[in-house]
């Protein structure tokens, strides 16, 4: 069986916990981003996509034994590397457990200002997105 | 409440002295007096946050941008909209009604109507004549009776399926009305007609509900609730405010520009264009805290008391006229004096340091339906005392001597 | 001046703390700091004038009206236009943009043209768009080179008999491009089209003479004048003024009213409905005054020599480069470093401490004109150094280091 | 021979300069008001109005013996005071000197305030209106 939820953002958490600045966790956030697979071109659709002023966020997901696949890319890394710790907590997860999520360990490792509004593609948007797929399977399945 | 000198601390320039007195201002129903609290944050605001907003990543930007958005959803509780992004920020009530007069406007065709009625304020005339010069509409005006209260059966007249928007004060400026704005809604609503209301002269004085009231548009000015001037409010229900026209064009208000074809945000950017009065904005939610902390329940009750008290004073004056004389009415009391010129009673009751209004209010259809060329206006807001009636009564009766 | 420790003490923001770092505010095309004394102007006016302006007959009516009437003559001055009353009091540039757009497009029909650039900032796009989809007339793009510069010779092939208005910005937002306003004002006005120019970058950064450009409207906000946020100027030429429909209705803008025809008011009132941002207005005057002491010579200067030196230094470092490289160019500096996307740098330099702006600074044909996403952008006031400029270079490598 | 305009503005000095309250110059400025023939209805006419917000100015002038004669009135007694004033002052002049008149008692006899551009119909286009008056005369004589 898979971590839950919980379990990875503890896991996150304390891997935060090791930073004693901003300039490593900056750079940790910068390795993630560049790890994340690129996702192709024809999958950076309309629909599929975040749109604000900053940069593009493109968020595709996909179902696989009741649990979801999320896949995603952005055109600025920072950006890319906030993903990546969503996908990390959320992906290969039940649609009930992703809907549920309350994804506190956002605020634990120090990335409450990427939830200001004013953060265009801010984690805000993309965890909603992320939950109407959730509940677009929910409801399929 | 009657020693309020807590309150009154609260408004420095209220211990003002103008011309040797200590000033009595009665112009509340102009403009308001700011709190200290709504003074500093403006200079708080451009001390340690000043930055343009939205889109900006950098820190200034991002609690500039907080503090602004944060008003916005103070405002939302104000008046309990179901959206925070129904309410938009305009430059003041005027601003607001122009905005929905010319864009709901472009929705109107040849044989659409309008209802106004002969007690609003000309910035809820003027638009209207305006969009109906453009559209061809017609205007159509609910008369008011001797007591300057709107004739509810003309009205009911007027409403026809031709009937596309209603715009109605909530409280007039000139008479001090307070209109049954319920009724009115329910009753263009069931004519398929939207409804403006004009909130200028209420929302610091009665509470607001727009869920409740089930209104289409609620507009309303920062300066008469003890804020910032050149700060607006202009509350639409959502499905409406999406399916309007955008009004002015330019940053903030757009999703996708390229210079043939534009897409436009969504609520509330929209509707907002180019960089608002941040700062404004942001020290008006101080005055919406205020207003909140006072209660509204209680501030009626000590206007409403004010207003009663002073009501029975100038009844004492002989050869004074009243000019609304509502049974439902707030703290706006509007008087000639036989004989009496109302330029010449203000001139002689500022000289005693009392700061009365004089001449049409911008309601010059009231005027003429009172066949007089202005009147003198006292209006009350919540710092106001008894004591000060006195006074202004007292110099009232000193005018009169020295005029007749 | 190169230690100018005694202009930033006039702007007390400029002594924060952000991200533990001394704040270096190079933003300021979005919006400038403010001065003490504006800020101190703002607290005066509302602890000792405060009051509604024009016809009030009581003391603080009248001081306020005056205050407010002051900064009105300081524009002029400050502008040297012709007459008091060709100075409009708005809320901004957008806003001023706006009115001529609607106002003025009332005038249009359908085969009229309307001459615009690609640099445009969105507030000069969408507007006349909206206008020409109201008035059936066409929009007509001057493009830009590949240094950022109109193409002048297109403009005159544009220009033609149909050519009504040509609205162009003085100094592009994104690129920094000085452009040739006063050949383009003469070569419309030959063609008879009317010109509006966009000073929203301009008015703070070089002198302007209205009367010598012969311009028939200018426009530009407060907020980038280091004053405060919610106050534009439309300056315009009498003549053109008065034969213009007037654009919002409400109190102030009308001579009389009754409740089927309604005459106006005469200039500047008839522009300026409802109640204004008066604190901001009287405000604004400290900023202009602040702006004449410095001189726009010195302030030129100063500006200029922040532009080389930065200049020489951005490409200094590889792959940097640099949007908008015209000859002509005021004190604003768009650019890009391969591999690395602009929202990546902006964040990282704010972690030093370094505002920045990035993104299409709401001039998205630019953007694509260029086929980049958005820029990095640095832009200069009066009160930056050449030191700041070596701490975010410094900073820049940096960030170049931590994203590739 | 009249009194000059100067010699005018030097009585009323001296006279405003023994009131040492408000109230004592009021109401001599009420009486003033008071005091001033009434102009008929059919001489209110749309061309001699002065209008503003607060109250209503009629002004009419004629020409005798090249020197100009001023009528007056208003709804407002105040104001009606302070065109009486402007009257004793103006009135039986030679246009020309209307013309340049300075007018410096105003602001001696503690009026300045109305000279306000926010006072409506205060003295500035009482003023105006009549040096347009006497321009007009003086083209013609
Ligand atoms: C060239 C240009 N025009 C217009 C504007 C709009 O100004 P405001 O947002 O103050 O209305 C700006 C401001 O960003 C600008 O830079
Ligand atoms: C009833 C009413 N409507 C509209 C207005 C206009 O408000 P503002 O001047 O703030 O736009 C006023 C203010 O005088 C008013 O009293």
């Amino acid at each position: 069986m898979n971590m839950s939820i919980n379990e990875i953002e503890n896991e996150i958490v304390e891997e935060f916990e090791m930073f004693d600045n901003w300039i490593d966790k900056y750079e940790y956030l910068i390795d993630l981003g560049k790890s994340l697979p690129k996702i192709s071109d024809s999958e950076k659709t309309k629909e599929n996509i975040i749109t604000g002023c900053q940069s593009q966020v493109w968020l595709n997901a996909k179902e696989k034994d009741r649990h979801i696949i999320f896949y995603a890319d952005s055109d600025a890394i920072m950006t890319k590397g906030i993903i990546a710790i969503l996908i990390r907590v959320l992906s290969f997860q039940k649609p009930k457990d992703i809907i549920n999520a309350k994804l506190e360990f956002i605020e634990k490792i120090g990335l409450k200002e990427q939830l200001s509004p004013t953060r265009a593609n801010g984690l805000v948007s993309m965890i909603k997105k992320m939950k109407i797929y959730a509940l677009g399977f929910e409801q399929k399945l | 409440m009657s020693d309020n000198s807590d309150i009154r601390n609260m408004f420095p320039i209220l211990k003002s002295r103008v011309n040797d007195n200590d000033l009595v201002y009665f112009d509340n129903a102009a403009t308001t007096q700011k709190s200290k609290e709504v003074i500093k944050e403006l200079e708080r605001f451009y001390l340690q946050e000043n930055s343009n907003i939205h889109r900006g990543v950098h820190h200034l930007s991002q609690v500039a941008t907080d503090s602004f958005e944060l008003t916005r959803k103070s405002v939302k509780t104000f008046i309990n909209s179901k959206f925070t992004h129904e309410i938009i920020f305009t430059k003041g009530t005027t601003d607001s009604i122009n905005l929905v007069a010319s864009s709901l406007g472009r929705l109107l065709k040849k044989d659409d109507e309008i209802i106004i009625s002969e007690m609003e304020h000309h910035s809820n005339i003027v638009p209207w004549q305006l969009c109906c010069e453009i559209s061809g509409a017609k205007l159509k005006i609910v008369p008011i009776n001797d007591s300057g209260e709107l004739d509810m059966i003309i009205f009911n007249e007027l409403l026809n399926s031709k009937t596309k928007i209603v715009a109605i004060t909530h409280i007039s400026n000139s008479l001090g009305t307070i209109n049954p704005i319920k009724e009115i809604i329910k009753l263009s609503h069931e004519n398929n007609a939207k409804v403006l209301i004009d909130g200028a002269q209420s929302a610091a004085h009665v509470s607001i509900d727009v869920q409740e009231l089930d209104v289409d548009f609620y507009c309303f000015s920062a300066h008469k609730l003890y804020g910032p001037t050149g700060v607006g409010v202009l509350y639409g229900k959502e499905e409406i405010l999406n399916q309007m026209p955008p009004y002015q064009g330019g940053g903030e208000m757009i999703k996708e520009v390229s210079l043939h074809k534009t897409t436009y945000a969504s609520l509330p950017h929209k509707f907002e264009a180019g960089t608002p009065n941040i700062a404004g904005v942001v020290a008006f939610k101080k005055s919406i805290d205020l207003l909140e902390n006072f209660g509204l329940k209680t501030i009626k009750e000590h206007e409403d008391a004010l207003l009663s008290y002073a009501t029975k004073e100038l009844k004492k004056i002989e050869g004074l006229i009243i000019v609304g004389t509502s049974e439902n009415k707030s703290g706006i009391i509007s008087f000639n004096i036989n004989g009496i010129h109302h330029y010449d009673l203000g001139v002689i009751l500022d000289k005693m340091g009392i700061a009365i209004r004089t001449g049409h209010h911008c309601t010059q259809p009231v005027m003429r339906k009172f066949n007089i060329p202005g009147t003198a206006r006292i209006s009350f807001a919540y710092y106001n005392t008894f004591d000060e009636i006195d006074r202004c009564i007292k110099a009232i009766n000193k005018a009169k001597d020295m005029l007749l």
